[in-house]
């Protein structure tokens, strides 16, 4: 910061300088004529040189603008120092932000998070055959009976908790995606917005497609694919291929917009857990709170959750929970729920087994 | 609540007399100090609307085919014909500061309205720009109206981002253009009632170096966005 | 008394500042340069708080005593900047040094993808098979674990390993070890993710050649040691049984 | 010395009743008024400082829930940095001494100074309304995507920081014009306190990077309300470009934090040893090295964030440059005892508090910047203890030291020193036992922001809750006290202290135009001969 010194000399004493209109036009006049150069140059494709060419003509306009009409040149050279600084401190900032953001390499996630890359079984899983059927009843089992029912009615043990209720497949009225084999896909591929139906997209195409067959066999009378639906998925059905796996190079962005709906439970209104201190160590409160406590939350009332597709549900919290069996829960446990986010525990004794469902009925 | 003590007084002919701050020796020092104090404000905008300019080299570093492709959808012509707005603007308020400084009032009071009716056409020209923006979807990131410009989103996905810093940018830019306005209507009404002259006019002053800086930014906004080579 | 005696001895116990144990050659070299550090910070304290006491005491303002009258000395100015500037340069190149065997993983490492979500760990391996909270690694082996997350910022921290590193939504990053204590080493999360961020605990499970035969092949493998067995006789005594409820032993 | 506190005409009872404070624009009023505000937040936030300790009594949950404390831990951070430690020193200390040390009879722009205070009560006002809503559980430095997708009202805080960031640009512009424009006849720039060296950096800083924060900000709200998805990377953004443009005003914040500190601290030494101050081009010039260097090390907070290896090399290289000035400033204040008449009032026992506490903090720093020993520590309790070290034991205790320097020249009435001597003992004793065990614990791998933490840290933590209430009894006996002695307290004659800059050569408390003859200054402000 250079300084000025006591400012008793009377330099510039009451005269300060005045622009004379004269110079006033004549800037302007150039301000205008590098305006027309600006854009006339776009127009040309220099390749690379095209960006410093337009920030230096830009550069000349904004040094006119300072000098002249701001009346930075004669003024005291304090002014100057002071506001070109703050381009050096801009500087400083693009340079070394750009030193770690240019120079990471090829990080970034392309396409959505697929599962294993095993390999595909079927040529064309978008046709429909008993073998791709039955796959898709096996996967149908571990993935969608707790909110869809064995039988795929919509009356899943979750499905009372559901608001809207899980689809019956067995109707044909409701479908919001309709319920062709492709439509069926595309639903398995990105949820449903607004609903708890989660996005598959962590499964292979080919185990999509079965499930979508499985679906479609619950009531024979959906109709078929017609090859613009199958284009819709990006699907060519002359070729063989893994049914429709080239998705978008990025999260889809619909997807992506799904994801603002957050349940914000109260954590005030759920019931306290039956504090019970004297419970004896490694019983069903301690492997609760140890275990399911990150998802299910501290009371069971299901911890802040986010609804990007997988949103842990607080079960416990749910009535038509009160009258699960044992054996069920213990399934559930155990083998946990593929394709959602409930892992199984499957090193559970019957015993400690037994001390957390009672405990979880406590919780309620 | 000005402390209207023993400060010094400065007068001309037909204005009203300006009384110097107490805490400085003369007008001469309580101009130098305000000017200063000025362009360090300036170095506030530089930075805080640098910010933007930052963000912008990011993107345009990681997805320039991106940037090419989106700012097609920028009409070059508006951009151009605010900019000629604004420049012409920064005209007449350069002469405005001028005329105080000479005494001529009226002139003054006049340049000084064209510079806000300047700013007024640029504002309506900005308003046809978002309002096609709005109508045709092209909004920042969440909203953008992926059914509209399907084949936008489908060859360049994080082309909401462009839309994004465009909002941001014009918009930010817009504010300070409607503070500026406000303003400079601000000194209109002093210079109405006689204060400035060319014994005291710092306010004008600083209000056009405001009113440059703003016009400044533009001259950097307009390449950046409309002409992406 | 009882109470402030019987709390101190404890404190003392706790004082004995040891680091996690040394689960892989790094760590051993970072420890070097960790003690390096700690014991110059101690000769600067020494050196300055000291110094500072002693001219206090020494130079009292006791009447009829005359400061004198000293504004300055080059030489000695000269020093104490120049000698910090070079024993920090030093000290940044070693730590450069270190960190690059840290950070960039052997080419032949067994690769395993690692999923970061909101409040739990999944990790993939190269067979499809997905694990939650539990990650099992072959023992002196090197594995490099390539990690993203589907939702906010993580990080994946294992202190017995002195690697970290944040798991970035929409990014990779990665970070790599050659686990040498079998056993099991606890992990964090150390980016802050909201409600159960302090629960989002897992384990890297290190499994010596046969038992890592047998899991790949998916036979059942006895349950594993913690692989810091100091850390639970540390934990049975200072800790009562019931206090604690959160214990992932 | 005719002007004893309670008789005479001074700033106090220059203008009575509550509006002549509020609409006052005398730069000492406005001091005061900022040191009140900015005390009473440091009240609430040590008040949450309390309530986490409280809650570390126990590994899983001791007195609230993790929603709560993911609260608190964020109201405690927000409230201190943006509250209480950028606005402390130069808010309030600087307000009151600056233009009197310059000899000046106000600051460049008087109405403007009071427009920064109401500014800053009004973004503290907005950022603390959040309590009454969902609050915001973001932690302060509002990390994407965590702060865009919570759905607690982040959005009020980010508003109030946003807002409260403005009071801290125009207090700085308002200093640097100052400092400029209105020095006294004779006071040249090798003649300046370092006191006003130290705050005149400090002023560039803040007018540099302040604007910064107010555009990250802004982008925040944004991308909270319209998704405009520039740090949101499902919508193509970059969670760590949100890091970046956060650091690069919270790294230069702390040292708008430290700055003045080391200025009070250049102050008090030399005045308590009776000697000139060791050094002094160096000290201005590190003030301006560090000034300087603040704006290109942010990367360090960054080291694991996912950030390229070669971003890492650079930030860690430069990072180690910082260490060399803040070294010189602490061998030449040691010098300055050298061959010194010491008198240990409460102000010099600050002083040596603060040479303890930010050695310690300083050496640590070190730990931090070293690239392979970061990667351990990061994100542990080893760096909570680093920066409470360097800003409690750094600022909080030059901030102390300060108000009770000045305090017979703000009140006209001299403090206990009996009462001084305890509160520094319990402040230096609770500070140590609060924060030395978190370096181990934190070494051993515990990391921050843990509302439970597994048993083996049990008793680390359980030491440093012990401590916290230690620091916090002797931090509410200071407020008690000085509340007592501002009053009650013996008057305090002009230059209590025998100090030599020109605000010690008006009367205590000092008239509304600061001086009665407007001084000239004739040589340099340590010009301690026996």
């Amino acid at each position: 910061m250079a300084h000025d010194h006591k400012h008793d000399d009377k330099k510039h004493g009451h005269h300060h300088y005045v622009l004379p209109n004269s110079l006033a036009f004549k800037v302007f006049g150039a301000l205008i004529f590098l305006t027309i150069i600006t854009v006339w140059t776009a127009h040309f494709d220099f390749g690379a040189f095209n960006f410093p060419l337009a920030m230096f003509i830009a550069t000349i306009k904004a040094l006119l603008v300072c000098m002249i009409f701001m009346n930075l040149k004669n003024d005291v050279k304090e002014n100057s120092v002071i506001f070109f600084t703050s381009f050096l401190f801009l500087a400083i900032f693009i340079v070394l932000t750009g030193s770690d953001i240019f120079f990471r390499g090829d990080v970034y996630v392309k396409g959505p998070l697929v599962a294993g890359a095993s390999k595909s079984k079927f040529k064309k899983p978008w046709v429909s055959t008993a073998e791709l059927v039955a796959h898709g009843k096996e996967l149908f089992g571990q993935q969608c009976t707790s909110c869809h029912g064995a039988e795929g009615l919509g009356n899943g043990p979750a499905a009372a908790a559901l608001v809207p209720p899980p689809r019956n497949f067995a109707q044909n009225a409701g479908w919001k995606n309709g319920y062709k084999p492709s439509q069926i896909f595309k639903t398995l591929k990105e949820g449903i917005k607004g609903s708890s139906m989660a996005s598959f997209a962590t499964l292979p195409a080919e185990d999509r497609w079965a499930l979508a067959h499985y679906v479609v066999s619950i009531n024979p009378a959906h109709a078929k694919d017609t090859t613009s639906d199958l284009a819709a998925v990006g699907v060519d059905p002359s070729k063989d291929g893994m049914g429709g796996e080239s998705s978008s190079p990025t999260i889809p962005v619909s997807v992506a917009m799904a994801k603002l709906a957050v349940a914000d439970i109260n954590v005030a209104v759920a019931s306290s857990v039956a504090k019970n201190p004297d419970a004896p160590v490694g019983s069903g409160a301690a492997y609760y709170q140890s275990k399911c406590v990150g998802c299910h939350g501290v009371s069971g009332e299901g911890a802040l959750v986010r609804n990007m597709g997988v949103s842990p549900k607080a079960y416990l919290k749910t009535g038509s929970l009160s009258g699960v069996p044992f054996d069920r829960f213990k399934s559930v446990v155990t083998k946990g729920l593929p394709g959602d986010v409930m892992p199984g525990y499957g090193n559970l004794s019957n015993a400690q087994l037994q001390d957390l469902y009672n405990y979880v009925k406590s919780a309620r | 609540m000005s402390d209207a003590h023993h400060g010094h007084v400065v007068e001309h002919p037909g204005s009203k007399p300006h009384v110097v701050a107490h805490h400085f020796n003369d007008a001469d020092h309580e101009f130098d100090a305000s000017k200063q104090g000025m362009w360090v404000f300036m170095v506030t905008e530089v930075l805080m609307l640098g910010g933007l300019f930052v963000a912008y080299a990011i993107f345009r570093g990681l997805y320039p085919e991106m940037f090419k492709a989106a700012h097609a959808y920028l009409s070059v012509k508006m951009g151009a014909t605010n900019t000629v707005v604004l420049l012409t603007s920064s005209l007449t308020m350069a002469m405005a500061v001028s005329a105080t400084q000479r005494g001529e009032r009226n002139k003054a009071l006049g340049l000084l309205a064209a510079t806000v009716a300047l700013a007024g056409v640029f504002l309506v020209v900005k308003y046809f720009e978002y309002s096609h923006k709005i109508h045709s979807g092209l909004l920042p990131g969440g909203l953008f109206g992926t059914e509209q410009n399907a084949e936008l989103i489908k060859n360049f996905p994080k082309a909401p981002l462009f839309f994004s810093l465009y909002f941001m940018m014009t918009g930010i830019h817009g504010l300070h253009v409607v503070i500026g306005m406000g303003l400079i209507l601000w000194i209109m009404k002093r210079t109405s009632a006689k204060e400035f002259g060319p014994h005291f006019y710092t306010p004008v002053e600083l209000v056009g170096f405001y009113w440059h800086f703003v016009d400044l930014v533009w001259i950097y906004l307009f390449p950046l966005l409309y002409l992406v080579g | 008394m009882g109470f402030i005696l019987k709390f101190l001895t404890n404190s003392a116990y706790a004082f004995n500042g040891h680091l996690p144990i040394q689960a892989t050659e790094v760590a051993k070299s970072w420890d070097d340069l960790w003690w390096f550090l700690v014991w110059l910070s101690v000769f600067f304290f020494i050196l300055c708080v000291g110094g500072m006491i002693y001219f206090a005491l020494k130079y009292k303002g006791k009447p009829g005593v005359k400061p004198t009258y000293i504004t300055g000395n080059v030489p000695i100015e000269i020093v104490w900047t120049a000698v910090p500037f070079v024993l920090l340069m030093a000290i940044f190149v070693w730590g450069w040094v270190v960190y690059v065997d840290m950070t960039r993983p052997p080419t032949d490492a067994y690769e395993i993808r690692v999923v970061g979500k909101q409040w739990l760990w999944q990790f993939q391996y190269d067979d499809g098979r997905t694990t939650v909270n539990e990650l099992y690694v072959p023992v002196n082996k090197p594995v490099k674990l390539t990690m993203t997350s589907t939702d906010v910022l993580h990080s994946f921290f294992v202190p017995n390993f002195r690697v970290k590193s944040d798991v970035v939504p929409g990014m990779f990053t990665n970070v790599w070890f050659e686990a040498t204590v079998p056993g099991k080493h606890q992990v964090f999360c150390t980016e802050y993710c909201g409600t159960s961020h302090s629960l989002m605990l897992a384990k890297v499970i290190a499994l010596n050649p046969q038992d890592w035969e047998a899991w790949k092949a998916g036979k059942k493998i006895p349950d594993q040691p913690n692989a810091d067995p100091v850390q639970d006789q540390q934990i049975a005594k200072d800790v009562k049984p019931a206090t604690s409820v959160v214990s992932t032993r | 010395m005719g002007h004893s506190a309670t008789g005479g005409h001074n700033y106090i009872n220059h203008e009575k009743g509550l509006w002549s404070w509020l609409s006052t624009l005398d730069h000492k009023r406005i001091g005061l008024m900022y040191l009140f505000s900015v005390l009473t937040f440091f009240l609430m936030g040590g008040f949450f400082a309390t309530l986490l300790r409280i809650e570390h009594l126990t590994g899983g949950q001791t007195i609230m829930d993790a929603n709560t404390y993911n609260r608190v831990f964020t109201y405690h951070g927000a409230v201190m940095v943006f509250l209480v430690i950028i606005p402390a020193i130069p808010g309030a200390l600087g307000n009151f001494v600056l233009p009197m040390m310059l000899g000046a009879k106000d600051v460049a722009f008087p109405r403007l100074n009071l427009a920064s205070y109401y500014i800053f009560m009004a973004g503290a006002a907005i950022a603390l309304s959040a309590l009454l809503f969902r609050g915001a559980d973001s932690g302060w430095t509002f990390y994407t995507p965590y702060s865009t997708s919570t759905n607690t009202t982040v959005i009020l805080f980010v508003l109030g920081a946003f807002v409260a960031g403005f009071a801290s640009i125009l207090t700085g512009l308002n200093f640097i014009i100052t400092v400029h424009k209105l020095r006294a006849e004779g006071l040249t720039w090798s003649r300046l306190p370092l006191f006003i060296w130290a705050v005149y950096a400090t002023s560039i800083v803040q007018v540099l990077a302040t604007p910064v924060l107010a555009i990250t900000l802004l982008l925040l709200i944004f991308e909270r309300v319209a998704q405009i998805g520039i740090f949101d990377p499902a919508l193509g953004g970059d969670a760590v470009l949100f890091q970046h443009f956060f650091w690069f005003y919270s790294h230069p914040a702390v040292y708008i934090m430290i700055l003045p500190a080391m200025g009070v601290i250049s102050e008090l030494i030399p005045v308590f040893s009776r000697k000139p101050i060791f050094g002094y081009k160096a000290i201005a010039l590190s003030s301006f090295g560090i000034a300087l260097v603040a704006f290109v090390v942010w990367g360090h907070h960054m080291f694991v964030s996912g950030q390229s290896e070669f971003a890492n090399f650079l930030f860690s290289i430069i990072t180690m440059l910082v260490a060399v000035p803040t070294g010189v400033k602490v061998f030449s204040w040691i010098g300055t005892m050298y061959k010194g008449a010491i008198r240990f009032n409460a102000p010099m026992l600050y002083a040596f508090g603060f040479l303890e506490m930010f050695t310690i903090g300083g050496l640590t720093g070190v730990f931090c910047a070293t690239l392979a020993v970061d990667v351990h520590i990061t994100d542990t309790y080893f760096v909570v203890a680093h920066f409470h070290y360097v800003m409690v034991g750094g600022a909080i205790m030059a901030l102390l030291g300060g108000i009770h320097y000045w305090f017979p020249k703000m009140t006209g009435r001299m403090y206990s020193e009996a009462s001084a001597k305890i509160a520094f003992w319990l402040v230096l004793v609770g500070f140590n036992l609060t924060f030395f065990p978190q370096f181990i614990v934190g070494s051993q791998g515990m990391p921050r922001r843990y509302w439970s933490y597994l048993p083996e840290f049990t008793r680390l933590n359980q030491m440093s809750t012990v401590g916290s209430w230690v620091l916090a009894l002797g931090l509410v006996w200071t407020a008690v006290y000085l509340w007592r002695d501002m009053r009650k307290g013996k008057p305090a004659g002009d230059n209590p202290w025998e100090a030599q800059t020109l605000e010690w050569q008006s009367p205590s408390p000092p008239p509304h135009d600061n001086f009665i003859k407007v001084p000239v200054v004739t040589d340099w402000p340590y010009e301690y001969r026996s």
